[in-house]
């Protein structure tokens, strides 16, 4: 997958496209990432929907979406005939939600990549999140890479709250997953204390925003220091050149942006400015020369990090 | 959208305190070349380095051509970014989102108009109100608040209207009751064509079924939390009933706030219904 | 446990009571955790040690102390002598240092409670920390248990960075755990984007602070939910009054307030000022009748939220 | 911690620029009571609902009886949270915390000094300069910089002391070179007794070198980062030998930020020493 930059809308994060085309021309983006596309309609969940923390956005918005026909009827030749690189993300209950949303997709020639959303509730395992289980992860990823064009490229998104997000990743990669897309939201909970009641009609909700992106930053690390020859696309509180660089120096090769364009709607633009000046004046030509630097091993003068147990303490 | 719209950073013009609200003169020429009563802006709160990660959004209560174009926003302190708001001072900038929303629809002939605002939801309605009244329409205000002193607008209301009704509801002001209990009164009185209101739910939920009842249309400013108020993060939804007769949980921020009150199904509002488009165990399309 | 007033200071945060106890008489705390002690005295990690983050702090400590002689000799004493209510914090590379600790501990008679600090890496297991394995934590409680006195509490405290932390809290409490203290320090990362390496000597480090108050909330919810009947402590960001109460409506009995002090020593006094205005504001007489309120049904007009699976779209 | 230290809510009595530097004048009383030279401040950067929360360390450059007593602060900009400090204005408040560390132990009898300070470690140097002279020493500066706007004090030195010495790496003011180039002359020169250094650590570790040489003490106040400054977090830790020839990972807060420099281990700053109390396969109590 060939993209002419690095800078990303996060999945779920940029609406259908026409919204954000208020702004700027989405070709300027490397890739649009829709919203997880799912077999049916869904309503989502009630509001409230949101709260805000501490550098942080808690959503519970539960994939609200129009379902896979009315997408590709109304939302994909929208996005293909203004020539926008597009990556549709899809999410699912069932391996077979998952394996007919690919199904649906494979004829269809404007795709760039399919991200699975891999943060949903398995219906079959007690609801259960897909990607919290290594081997449900991977049947779901070899479901979906078996249906898929061979051209084009299945990346699993994952969530950081899991005991070993290593363990997952292998997983994903194993069952097929030519990419990863690190992190998506870990759980997390409001409580309004004047209602005292959970600030969210959904109870709990995902955190994203510039809290998570220490999270992000450490799944990235791991991953990119376990499997290296696996592209990762780095997401996760990216508001900055700099929160950019950070994921690409752990080892992401393209970052997605999310939360901060509700910030700022021209935030990839932005973004991606901000990241060429930086690679510029750190003498870089190109990304890929970045991708992963901060592992490489300590100079003289420089300190040792790699033989150091990873406890949080 | 209505217009499209665009990133200001405004400087603050003036500020002032209005009865219990703030008011800030921005100037934004980028927005109010393109307002229309309705609309509204969201705007960055904190400052550089900030915790607040979520933009604010506030009705645009006015627009000038001074200085190129500025914007007015009314608002009460509620928390942490409207406290923060609240201690702006001339020349500070402030980084604005907007206009945003579908606006106020007007009527095509001149017709006799009642407006409805509670608390700072009265906002948005003067500068309809002009519009208007530039249009040949009659308009009547009806503004409310739990204690007189969050009643916005009266003076104006009176300046501008054919008649002003208030209400508050511990009675310090103006009659003593709900939106419920004074709107027939109000539309009965002005022989009203149509409706507009703007406030929280409940409010705007009344004067729905008021509206409903004298069989005259009415167009409702709906307000729900919003963490983008462009259209992109989906928090912000309402169920609304569609021409298609089908309810559906449409964006506040892009496909509202301004609604046809008799679409909105306020008795629902804060959960889904089961019969909307994509319920859980609900309809397909 | 009886404890006059619910705000604790957080494990490793109070450093040894001496340097706090400038600025106000630690009686007036519910009580006093110690850093986690170790059986040798620990140099901890390299600096740098610490990395600001968006309402975060990420540290990379390692557990520097003097060992539990010294500490018994030096530092418990010193609390003791001021009646000054300590629980103490013990951390082991192997069940046999938790033991040993508990075993030392045992016979002092100023200690309200033994907290068990699962957040270390287990030697023994290719340095997997305790407490993302439910059979390990349990194993450590369970030996802590069997040697403390039976009037001396056990307190279980886990990270909540694991797939399930009811399981693991479950685990604990199986093994003997009388309470629970949720949560220890997520794993996170910086890299410092000028120097491209990460930010801590470490590597990774433990992010704490307001940033991570959402999912201490999420982990206080879910385990209460679960365990109604533990008392659970509840830490991660709590920096005001309003924050202790998101917690103890989620289900906490006490906080612990660790981060906050280091920007405000007064912090556990202000944080218990405002937490008992609030509780006065809403008519409560006693904390013990706000735990765990906002699990509450619904009352009419009010919104369901227990009924949803819990993913975090 | 030599006074137990206060948390103030000041009010900024003055702003200035000098040099490369920002200088806040704070009315702090509590703070600058207690102050003894060498001590420093931490302070609440941001604002509040700021996302940045820890403290900054800042050296107290000097204090003054004025409004019950001030602080001053000099420092540059490096990143947000000096960035903030930087646009601080004249009645605006600034949350402080100190005196903090343990300061400059003075010499019993007057005696010779060289006070060695670079580029915004300089500061502290001065309140110590006047102490020294107070007790009948001599006092001597020697102050450097990467370039010559980063020079810190060079006009105050040259009227408190006997002789100043400027040194700049790219030799844009005084001389060319680094500490060790130049300390050797001044020490000579002066026939010191006693230095005291100030900057970061390579400029301390030669300073020590150079002292050792010549066979006189040396007081240096290093700087590490800092979460708390109070002495409760463990990050500020640096590798210290202790009477007993120990050596122990200190806190720079609490137990420095001022050491004798023959007990720094400056070459392993960093890391932890192998034979350090407590290191991992080190040796144990
Ligand atoms: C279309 C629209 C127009 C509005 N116009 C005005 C106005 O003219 N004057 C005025 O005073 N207020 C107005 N509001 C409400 C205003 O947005 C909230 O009062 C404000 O966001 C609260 O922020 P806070 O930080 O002070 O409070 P907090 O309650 O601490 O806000 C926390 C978070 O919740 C969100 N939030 C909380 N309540 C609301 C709400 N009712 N609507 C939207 N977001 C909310 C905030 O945006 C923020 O992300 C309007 C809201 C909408 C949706
Ligand atoms: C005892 C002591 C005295 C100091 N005195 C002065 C002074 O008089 N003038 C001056 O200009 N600077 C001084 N410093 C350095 C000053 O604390 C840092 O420049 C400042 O904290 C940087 O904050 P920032 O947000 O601008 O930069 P950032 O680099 O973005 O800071 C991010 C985080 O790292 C910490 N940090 C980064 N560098 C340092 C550092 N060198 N020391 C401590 N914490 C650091 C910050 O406190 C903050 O938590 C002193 C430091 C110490 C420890
Ligand atoms: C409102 C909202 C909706 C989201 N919807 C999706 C989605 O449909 N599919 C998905 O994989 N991730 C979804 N995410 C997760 C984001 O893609 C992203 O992984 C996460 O928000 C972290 O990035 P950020 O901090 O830049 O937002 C959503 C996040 C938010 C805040
Ligand atoms: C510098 C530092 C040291 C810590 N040391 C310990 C420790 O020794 N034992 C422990 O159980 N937790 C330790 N913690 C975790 C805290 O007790 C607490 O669980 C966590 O920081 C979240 O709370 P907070 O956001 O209030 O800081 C430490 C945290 C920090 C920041
Ligand atoms: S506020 Fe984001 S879609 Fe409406
Ligand atoms: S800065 Fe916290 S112990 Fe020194």
């Amino acid at each position: 997958m060939e993209l002419p930059n690095p800078v990303l809308t996060a999945a779920g994060c940029g609406g259908t496209g026409r919204e954000l085309a208020h702004f700027y021309d989405l070709r300027r983006l490397g890739a649009f990432v829709t919203r997880s596309i799912t077999v049916t309609p869904r309503a989502g969940r009630p509001t409230p929907r949101m709260a805000e923390t501490p550098s942080g956005l808690l959503t519970g918005v539960g994939l609200q979406g129009p379902g896979v026909d009315a997408f590709l009827e109304r939302e994909l030749p929208w996005l293909a005939q203004r020539g926008v690189r597009t990556i549709v993300s899809i999410g699912g209950s069932t391996v077979s939600e998952y394996t007919t949303l690919a199904r649906r997709l494979a004829d269809e020639h404007a795709i760039m990549a399919v991200e699975v959303n891999l943060s949903c509730p398995n219906a079959e395992d007690r609801g259960r999140v897909f990607g919290r289980d290594g081997s449900a992860a991977a049947e779901v990823v070899s479901a979906v890479r078996a249906v898929t064009r061979y051209d084009v490229p299945v990346i699993a998104k994952l969530p950081p709250d899991v005991t070993d997000i290593v363990a997952v990743a292998r997983s994903c990669v194993d069952g097929g997953a030519d990419a990863l897309t690190l992190i998506n939201t870990p759980l997390g909970m409001s409580i309004d204390v004047d209602a005292m009641r959970p600030a969210l009609a959904a109870g709990v909700g995902g955190l994203s925003g510039p809290a998570v992106r220490p999270l992000a930053v450490r799944c990235v690390w791991q991953v990119h220091a376990a499997l290296p020859g696996v592209p990762i696309v780095g997401v996760g509180g990216v508001a900055t050149g700099r929160d950019a660089l950070e994921l690409i120096l752990a080892g992401a090769c393209a970052v997605g942006v999310g939360t901060a364009m509700f910030q700022d709607p021209y935030a990839c633009l932005r973004v991606l400015r901000e990241l060429e000046e930086l690679l510029r004046e750190r003498g870089f030509d190109r990304v890929a020369d970045a991708v992963g630097l901060a592992h490489r091993p300590a100079g003289p003068g420089l300190r040792e990090t790699d033989d150091l147990e990873e406890s949080s303490l | 959208m209505a217009a499209s719209p665009v990133q200001v950073t405004g400087t603050v013009l003036t500020t002032r305190q209005v009865d219990a609200y703030h008011a800030l003169t921005v100037v934004a020429p980028g927005i109010a070349d393109r307002f229309r009563p309705g609309h509204f802006v969201t705007v960055a709160v904190g400052g550089p380095g900030s915790s607040m990660i979520t933009r604010r959004a506030l009705s645009i209560h006015d627009v000038t051509p001074d200085y190129g174009g500025t914007v007015e926003l009314v608002f009460s302190v509620r928390g942490p970014g409207t406290a923060w708001l609240a201690g702006l001072r001339a020349r500070d900038t402030l980084d604005l989102v907007g206009p945003l929303g579908r606006p106020f629809p007007l009527p095509r002939d001149p017709c006799t108009c009642v407006l409805v605002g509670w608390e700072y939801g009265s906002a948005p309605l003067f500068a309809l109100g002009d519009v208007l009244q530039r249009r040949g329409c009659r308009i009547d205000f009806m503004l409310g608040a739990k204690t007189a002193d969050r009643v916005f607008g009266a003076l104006r209301a009176r300046r501008m209207a054919e008649t002003t009704t208030l209400v508050t509801e511990d009675g310090s002001l103006g009659l003593r009751g709900t939106v419920i209990d004074v709107l027939p009164g109000v539309i009965a009185d002005t022989r009203a064509d149509v409706v507009y209101a703007s406030g929280p739910m409940p409010v705007l939920r009344g004067a729905t079924a008021v509206a409903v009842e004298f069989g005259i249309p009415i167009q409702v400013a709906v307000e729900e939390s919003m963490a983008c108020g462009i259209g992109i993060c989906m928090t912000c939804v309402v169920p609304v009933i569609g021409e298609d007769g089908v309810t559906r949980m449409v964006r506040a921020c892009t496909e509202g706030p301004v609604f046809r009150g008799e679409r909105v199904r306020f008795g629902d509002v804060g959960t889904i219904p089961f019969d909307a488009l994509g319920a859980p165990g609900g309809r397909h399309a």
